[in-house]
């Protein structure tokens, strides 16, 4: 049943299901992006991307330059890793970031000539990012300065982007989908780099946009964003980029639905985008990826949103990657008395975690403190099937089916009822009436098939 | 008519019986299927209670095993000894030496002597805490949930004090914790003796990083390996080499025991 | 017309109405122990239903051919020895049980060696459930069904003909189905329950066979209504319309006016 | 299995819980917001919310009788949870109001005229062998109101009456005084549509209006707490197999709208099928249970012995639901 | 294998550790089947027990002739007649009962009990043990069929026996004497058991 | 004689010679037992004629005198919609030989299966002087109340020549049977049967007084000897 079409697009500017969590984005969608001064050290992790950890090429006691490679990419899924300030590199650690991985981390501690980071944002707001020069890039050089910059989806996944530009015979891409979204509550980095940096992200777009030689340039934005829509329609006029304004739902951000939203296709189950013979990225890396091939600076720094009722003020900044969570909490006026849990990421998929000395990576799209008043405290009670995260799965799957087989141990069914389809947008738990961990449940639930399919 | 009724009776009878028992007769032979009777016999003398402990998916999939790929005929830790031997009776090998295999917890942190502990709201099983960061500092250790417990069919497993601890009584060796744990702390081994040495740490950190987080950390400071050679340190982490072990070096790693400077290694098993 | 509907109706009532294990309790042991999953259930259902129609086959005719008295083959034999009338009062019937348990438990067998060998792959889905189901009260229940039929009556034009013999063999085995299949499928979802330990595995599939039981009494009479609105009884129903009272709410006998509805019946 | 038998007392590493105060840091996982307005509680509360007009009603109707049906069953419903709750030692549900859910719909769907045991009886065994025996509330396979009512009506058939007799106000004695149902199906005797419709007839305490339960049910299902495609399946497939038996049988109209207003089909269609534990999952099974439903109401009705069949057809369907849910199992996008 | 057990053991295992109803869960139809009243369930009990007692005898006579292809055959064969004698004395000398009984006395053949028996022991064991075997297991069948019984009649119709025990009052369960009360009682007294039979072994582990 | 000993027939003597003992054994008991079972079927019957025909008191009284009835049987033969049907009617005589009355046997589909029942008539078979409900599996505590005397009762006397019809409410009318409440289906189901028994059998069933004073007073003048007119 196809209500209405989007303006201009073959989808409806929906998807099945979803859910309409209060957004709270007015919490820093008024502040502007401020920018952080070099911190006194950062900690960079090897592995802050999805893929292959890469290779530390800095040994302890070096000195290193602003945007030097210090850790290489050396697999094809994988990313280069640059200092963001100068400095010395001091011994390697270990550091837990907050999805839970633990791994070996260099730190360096700020020495010498640091570049303001201010002129770094300054460069990025400015307005002469080129729009038609574009075609002065050759197309493999544009992908080897995204592999060599380090670049990553900076949507939360942190995929290597090289991979998803990189030319590939058998699935040629149509149409390169700009995701600006956000559809995350809390979270507005996005939202003010589309207001701030649209030009940059629009350069990015071509750029990438050439790389895989799309034949459509599409940014989709969600409804309730009209401020980053007019930019972006200013940035993008006598462009080829169109522009799709969407429902406000969550999850639009996520690719499988934003690519049913807007062109109506369905990505077959396990499949990528590109089976589709879509790319997807997310603006921020567009307006990195236009900064790394025409300023030729690696990525080094990203802006993360700082929010939730439990900081003082909320904000948006432009921060280093590696940088300690503290200080930027710190810099956004410390957490308040009733602070009850730290998220890296937005409150719907993103991880909570206690230890404030973990870096900001590459992947980090926002710092959530959320209060004892947003969180949801209740007791479990039982399940009463009553269908309503049936109703929410944008997946269309069975929630409580999957949950409770991996409660009571039972791959059969829970592979039976498709866990593997299951991206844990956290849809189900949301909506709970009995406040079922089921997005816990099922993520449990997924390792017990994999060890169950590979007895 | 008596006489005549009890004639057709039996006539009735026996011609069923006839042809009944020569249809039945000829189809035995004919679709006679060959099954090796020894899988049957060797399923016999299994326990059956389909443990997996063997690594196969139960113990027909043993039984199978045994007779069709010659394997180990001593792999059974539930049936033990004297069904290796019947096993070995039957398919007329050796039986291997058996030396019982028991489970052993690689931590030894109670919930006091971890360090930067957070509370956690979530589903209270390992399996589910393991997915989240900082549940507790380590991410080597015992996460103290209890998914052994549940899985343990022998009641041999128990969470005393926030850690896993093997009950040595009960314990068979099946491996049912082993496989549940996320944190794969839990191994089996094989106990040539009653009681055995262990370093109770699965911590692979640097000892900054691993004293940071837990107070008996294994800091791989090497005293444990310079008095006894069964102590062998690799990747900041110490580990027994239980094939070493024997009565023979029981002193050593006694003092090896004294010398932990985090108290990290135990002699665990059933206490004679 | 008249015998389709009666095969039409033998069919519900086996299938149904007087299901054979939530009725006649027969097949309990297959449908506590192999109620597990539901295609282990759907293979033993099939595999029952196919087994009880060739029983019913063998069993229909040794009765009607040898065991009755009067039938064709007891009878002729019988004919060398004896007068004709007293042949044909030949009753063998006392061996019935011992023919059909013969004849059920060989081709059992029979069917089961068979299937081994030459459909290895069936035999690995359902053919493990064969040897079980000679000791399926199922079957010889409805052989005994279908005896009682062919002896126990009056007039011999209600005697069964094969074709309601199988009707209801055939439909008995899928009522067996229909039952064992339905619980496996509460069952399967029954593994992400928290039974109290005592009633769980066999106690909890008495208990929902029970509330089956009661469910499945809602079809009872079934057959004589289908019967009945097939082939009309002479008499014919009049409805009489009853206006209550229209202030029948604030009226204090409400109840009064229901009282008329009593006193008004059929011509 | 051993997961449910062996748990032992709660295995907290000491510090994740809440010793130091509430205001702490914690983890957990995501999501971490939910939706505050989602709540059992709330569902079962919209329930009881909607069963009032028809508690109204029947207060209004059958006075003292329908106060002491509804009490009675309350409290032997809550009673008898909190018993074996207790008994089986697991933490106190009553707070959930499952129970007192059950017991009013108990209550609305025995005659008043029942004798205190009866009501006792039917909550006992709706919340012991309905419920508690299948683990409890979101673990129940029949719906527990149906599985207690069914029993007590036919353990006490004789006094019940094979379909729901009413004997209030003693006007009527307890042979004669059939519901319209009832007394269309045996006596060939019909009843005005209005009453029908606003209840002043005869029946269970509940059933009598379909005016109220369509108040009620509208309600739920406007509050999304009872789908809308359960009721609105069975409706369909009442109103098409009665009207096809109507024009068959030229009633006129009598037979259609008898079957729709006279006996508990609204109250079930709204009120008991719609219970969503014992119901599928997704909107493609709650279409097939709906209709399935209506189909055995039809079916029941008007060939086998009982007046009424909403409880039978319920309960059957309840039976089938998990084969439903397999069948129903929805493909995940990019797989349909 | 273990030891073949003493007659005497074989005797005390059928009647409460290896109940055939409560612990092995053999022979349930006519468990189901019969128990609306105690006469009908003794009826039944000591049909299966004279045909189970006859048939473990035989089996057990001929144990050394079985061959493996006809080893049913030969004892669905044995049961059956002896089945056939009881059936057919009852008819002779306690009509009414045997009408009550109906099919289910045929049913005996297929009652898993005997075939359970003869497999297991009878085939397997002297006359002595399987004679024992047979009694202990025929008394553990009766003392299921009569508390299943006692627990259906005395609640479905006030009476045990036929003799009203309950006083006038006392409402009769009509359901407990159709099928739906026949497997709620079981299944609820097999609750119990499994319920005694937990506490037992959670004490004896203390 | 080694290929003898290797084929099927051979392997299965042991079958071959239980079946045939059985089988003799078995039509060996049959013919000790099965009269047994015959008298005791027929027994059953005729136990219930005397009181069906002549009413309890007078049968108890009959009985007190130590006399009996003798009891002929006979099939009526009938054939409706193209069906033919038979009905066992037995015919009761006092030991003078006057006819006492008739007994017919009929079943019909009850609410659960069937229902088999005996219906005494009159002499001139207009009455109906009594019914017993032979065989039924309705309801317990519902339908099987037709087995209860009070409901059962309410046949006596009625007329045959007018069909009977089930109500409610009103006991004593003529021609109605109060139904048995909540059990209208059985309670019409046996009204049924005894419509369509006295349909069926009137024609054929009174036979004429001169026949009947031919018919020879049977030898013994126990109850439960049989003369099977054929």
């Amino acid at each position: 049943m196809r209500l209405f079409k989007l303006k201009g697009f073959p989808g409806t500017g929906n998807f099945r299901h979803g859910i309409h969590p209060p957004d709270n984005k007015a919490l820093s969608d008024e502040s502007k992006v401020e920018v952080m001064e070099t911190p006194e050290a950062v900690t960079l992790p090897l592995l802050q991307h999805l893929g292959v950890p890469c290779k530390q090429i800095v040994k302890p006691g070096q000195t290193v330059r602003y945007g030097e490679m210090i850790g290489a990419g050396e697999a094809f899924v994988s990313a280069s890793l640059h200092s963001p300030i100068a400095g010395k590199v001091k011994r390697v650690n270990v550091v837990t970031l907050p999805n839970g991985r633990h791994l070996p981390a260099i730190t360096i501690h700020a020495d010498g000539d640091q570049i303001p980071p201010q002129k770094l944002w300054d460069e990025m707001r400015s307005k002469d990012w080129p729009r038609d020069c574009i075609s002065i890039y050759d197309p493999l050089t544009i992908v080897k300065i995204i592999h060599d910059s380090g670049i990553v989806g900076l949507g939360g996944a942190a995929f290597p982007t090289h991979v998803k530009v990189t030319p590939n015979d058998t699935r040629m891409i149509d149409t390169l989908m700009i995701n600006g979204c956000e559809c995350e509550p809390y979270l507005t980095c996005d939202y003010r780099l589309m207001k701030e940096a649209a030009r940059a992200i629009v350069a990015g777009a071509l750029l990438t946009g050439r790389a895989v030689s799309a034949k459509e340039i599409v940014i989709c934005v969600e409804d309730n964003k009209p401020d980053a829509v007019k930019k972006l329609t200013e940035a993008t006029e006598q462009t080829v980029i169109k522009i799709a304004v969407l429902k406000t739902k969550y999850p639009q951000g996520s690719e499988k639905q934003l690519i049913k939203s807007v062109l109506g296709l369905e990505i077959p189950l396990g499949g990528l985008p590109s089976d589709v013979g879509v790319a997807m990225s997310n603006v921020g890396t567009m307006a990195t990826v236009a900064r790394g091939v025409i300023k030729e600076t690696p990525l080094t720094h990203r802006v993360i949103s700082v929010s939730g009722r439990g900081i003082n003020t909320p904000k948006n900044i432009f921060v280093p990657i590696g940088i300690s969570i503290e200080a930027v909490i710190n810099f956004c006026g410390g957490i308040t008395k009733n602070a009850a849990r730290i998220i890296a990421g937005g409150p719907m998929m993103g991880f909570s975690f206690s230890d404030l000395s973990a870096p900001v990576t590459k992947g980090t799209s926002g710092i959530t403190v959320l209060t004892h008043d947003e969180i949801s405290d209740e007791k479990e009670t039982p399940c009463i099937r009553c269908g309503r995260c049936v109703d929410a799965c944008p997946m269309n799957l069975v929630p409580t089916r999957l949950a409770l087989a991996a409660r009571y141990n039972n791959p059969s069914i829970a592979s039976q009822y498709h866990i593997h389809a299951c991206f844990e947008c956290g849809c189900c738990s949301y909506v709970c009436p009995a406040k079922i961990n089921l997005v816990q449940l099922i993520r449990t639930g997924k390792t017990l098939v994999a060890a169950w399919a590979n007895r | 008519m008596i006489l005549v009724t009890l004639f057709i009776a039996a006539g009735t009878m026996l011609v069923m019986a006839v042809i009944l028992s020569y249809i039945l007769g000829w189809a035995n032979k004919k679709f006679k299927v060959e099954v090796d009777s020894k899988i049957e016999s060797v399923l016999e003398i299994l326990p059956g209670v389909n443990c997996g402990g063997c690594g196969y998916l139960g113990c027909s999939d043993y039984a199978v095993a045994i007779v069709t790929d010659n394997v180990p005929v001593n792999k059974c830790t539930v049936g033990g000894e004297p069904c290796a031997v019947s096993v070995a009776g039957i398919m007329g090998v050796e039986v291997g030496e058996m030396i019982p295999i028991r489970a052993i917890v690689h931590c030894g942190a109670n919930a006091n002597d971890r360090l930067q502990s957070t509370p956690y709201r979530g589903e209270k099983r390992c399996n589910a805490a393991h997915l989240v960061a900082g549940v507790q500092g380590c991410t080597f250790g015992c996460l103290g949930f209890g998914d052994c417990v549940r899985s343990c069919n022998y009641d041999a497993i128990h969470i005393v004090a926030g850690l896993a601890v093997v009950d040595y009584k009960h314990c068979v060796g099946c491996g049912a914790c082993s496989k549940v744990c996320p944190r794969k702390i839990i191994s089996l081994k094989g106990f040539p003796e009653e009681m055995i040495p262990t370093v109770a740490c699965s911590n692979r950190d640097k000892a900054k990083d691993a004293k940071a987080v837990c107070t008996k950390a294994c800091v791989a400071c090497k005293a444990c390996s310079k008095i006894s050679d069964i102590f062998i340190i690799t990747d900041n982490l110490s580990a027994c080499d239980y094939d070493a072990y024997s009565a023979q070096n029981h002193e050593d790693a006694l003092k090896s025991m004294e010398k932990c400077p985090t108290n990290c290694i135990h002699f665990i098993g059933k206490p004679k | 017309m008249m015998y389709l509907l009666d095969i039409l109706l033998i069919s519900l009532t086996a299938a149904l109405i007087n299901n054979f294990v939530l009725y006649y309790f027969v097949g309990i042991c297959p449908f506590v122990g192999v109620s597990r999953k539901v295609e282990m259930a759907f293979g033993m259902g099939c595999a029952v239903t196919f087994v009880i129609s060739i029983a019913a086959l063998i069993s229909w005719s040794i009765t009607t051919m040898v065991l009755i008295p009067g039938a064709p083959v007891s009878s002729f034999i019988a004919g060398f020895f004896l007068p004709e009338q007293a042949a044909a009062k030949i009753d063998l019937t006392v061996l019935s049980y011992i023919v059909y348990i013969f004849a059920i438990a060989s081709s059992v067998q029979f069917v089961e060696m068979y299937v081994r060998k030459y459909f290895p792959m069936l035999y690995g889905s359902f053919g493990v459930f064969l040897p079980l189901i000679t000791t399926n009260c199922a079957i010889l229940f409805a052989c005994l069904t279908i005896m009682s039929h062919v002896t126990g009556v009056d007039n011999p034009a209600d005697a069964w003909d094969l074709g309601r013999a199988i009707a209801l063999a055939f439909f008995g085995g899928v009522g067996f189905t229909i039952a064992i299949v339905i619980m496996s499928g509460i069952r399967e979802e029954l593994e992400l329950a928290d039974i109290p330990e005592p009633f769980q595995g066999a106690a909890i599939t008495l208990i929902i066979g029970g509330i089956l039981a009661i469910a499945f009494m809602g079809f009872t009479g079934v057959d004589s209504g289908i019967r009945d609105a097939l082939m009309p009884p002479v008499e014919k129903q009049v409805s009489t319309i009853i206006s209550p009272q229209a202030d029948i709410l604030s009226n204090p006998s409400t109840f009064a006016a229901l009282d008329i509805l009593s006193h008004v019946r059929r011509p | 299995m051993s997961d449910t038998t062996k748990t032992q007392e709660p295995m907290t590493p000491s510090g994740s819980t809440d010793e130091r105060g509430a205001a702490l840091i914690h983890v957990a996982p995501s999501p971490h917001i939910k939706d505050a307005a989602a709540h059992t509680q709330r569902i079962m509360t919209d329930v009881i919310l909607a069963l009032l007009p028809i508690i109204a009603l029947s207060i209004y109707l059958f006075e003292v009788y329908a106060i002491k049906q509804l009490s009675i069953c309350v409290v032997a419903c809550m009673g008898s949870e909190f018993l074996f709750v207790k008994m089986r030692g697991k933490s106190l549900t009553l707070k959930d109001c499952s129970a007192v859910v059950t017991g009013i719909i108990i209550a609305l769907s025995l005659p008043g005229s029942a004798p205190w045991f009866v009501g006792v009886l039917a909550s006992v065994v709706a919340i012991g062998i309905g419920k508690i025996i299948f683990g409890g509330l979101g673990m129940n396979i029949f719906n527990p109101a149906m599985v207690g009512r069914a029993f007590v009506m036919i353990a006490f058939a004789q006094l019940l009456g094979a379909a729901s007799y009413e004997n209030v106000t003693g006007l009527v004695d307890a042979v004669s005084g059939a519901t319209p149902l009832s007394a269309l199906k045996f006596n060939g005797v019909s009843m005005e549509t209005a009453a029908l419709f606003w209840g002043m007839t005869n029946g269970s305490l509940g059933e009598t209006s379909s005016a109220a339960c369509l108040l009620g049910g509208l309600f739920l299902v406007f509050r999304k707490t009872a789908s809308w495609q359960i009721p609105a399946g069975i409706l369909l497939s009442v109103v098409l197999i009665a009207g096809i038996t109507d024009i068959a049988g030229s009633h006129s109209g009598l037979l259609l709208v008898h079957h729709l207003f006279g006996g508990a089909l609204m109250f079930g269609a709204f009120f008991i099928a719609t219970d969503p534990v014992t119901s599928p999952l997704t909107p493609r099974g709650k279409w097939i249970f709906g209709l399935g439903t209506g189909f055995l109401i039809m079916i029941i009705r008007l060939f086998s012995g009982y007046p009424e069949g909403v409880m039978f057809a319920v309960l059957m369907m309840n039976a089938v639901t998990p084969l439903i849910n397999r069948w129903t199992n929805p493909l995940p996008m990019g797989e349909a | 294998m273990a030891d073949s057990p003493t007659p005497f053991e074989r005797f005390v295992q059928g009647i409460l550790p290896e109940n055939p109803v409560y612990r092995q869960l053999l022979g349930l139809c006519p468990t189901l089947a019969v128990t609306n009243g105690m006469k009908p369930a003794l009826t039944m009990a000591c049909s299966v027990g004279f045909v189970l007692l006859c048939a473990n005898i035989v089996i057990s006579l001929i144990r050394n002739l079985l061959k493996p292809h006809l080893r049913i055959v030969i004892f669905t064969l044995t049961i059956a007649t002896f089945v056939t004698i009881a059936d057919r004395f009852l008819a002779a000398y306690f009509f009414q009962m045997s009408k009550t009984l109906g099919p289910y006395i045929p049913l005996i053949i297929v009652n898993c009990i005997i075939i359970c028996r003869c497999e297991v022991c009878a085939s397997k064991q002297g006359v002595v043990t399987a004679a024992s075997d047979a009694i202990g297991q025929a008394l553990g069948f009766g003392l299921a069929l009569s508390s299943i019984a006692a627990v259906r009649e005395i609640l479905g119709t006030g009476m045990l026996f036929g003799i009203r025990v309950l006083p006038d009052a006392w409402p009769d369960w009509v359901i407990m004497v159709l099928p739906p009360g026949a497997f709620i009682t079981l299944g609820l007294l097999l609750g119990c058991v499994n319920w005694i039979g937990i506490l037992k072994a959670r004490r004896s582990a203390k | 004689m080694r290929s003898f000993k290797e084929s099927n027939l051979f392997q299965a003597w042991l079958v071959l010679l239980l079946a045939t003992a059985f089988g003799a054994a078995l039509a060996g008991i049959q013919t000790k037992l099965g009269p047994v079972i015959e008298a005791n079927k027929t027994r059953e019957t005729l136990a219930k004629i005397p009181a069906l025909v002549l009413g309890e008191d007078p049968a108890a009284a009959l009985a007190s005198q130590k006399k009996s009835l003798s009891i002929t049987l006979r099939t009526i033969e009938i054939e409706r919609n193209g069906v033919k049907k038979f009905y066992t009617v037995y015919d009761a005589f006092f030991e003078d030989g006057t006819l006492a009355g008739y007994v017919a046997k009929a079943s019909g589909q009850g609410y659960a299966d069937k229902i088999e029942l005996l219906l005494g008539l009159d002499t001139e078979g207009k009455t109906i002087t009594g019914l017993f409900i032979l065989d039924q599996k309705e309801t317990p505590g519902l339908g099987n109340r037709i087995i209860e005397k009070p409901w059962r009762d309410q046949f006596l006397d009625q007329a045959s020549a007018t069909r009977l019809v089930v109500g409610k409410g009103n006991p004593g009318k003529a021609n109605e049977i109060d139904a048995i409440s909540g059990a209208t289906i059985s309670s019409r189901s046996v009204t049924g049967i005894v419509n369509n028994t006295i349909t069926d059998i009137k024609a054929q069933l009174v036979i004429p007084p001169k026949e009947a004073a031919e018919k020879p007073a049977p030898p013994g003048n126990e109850t439960g000897k049989i003369k099977e007119n054929t």
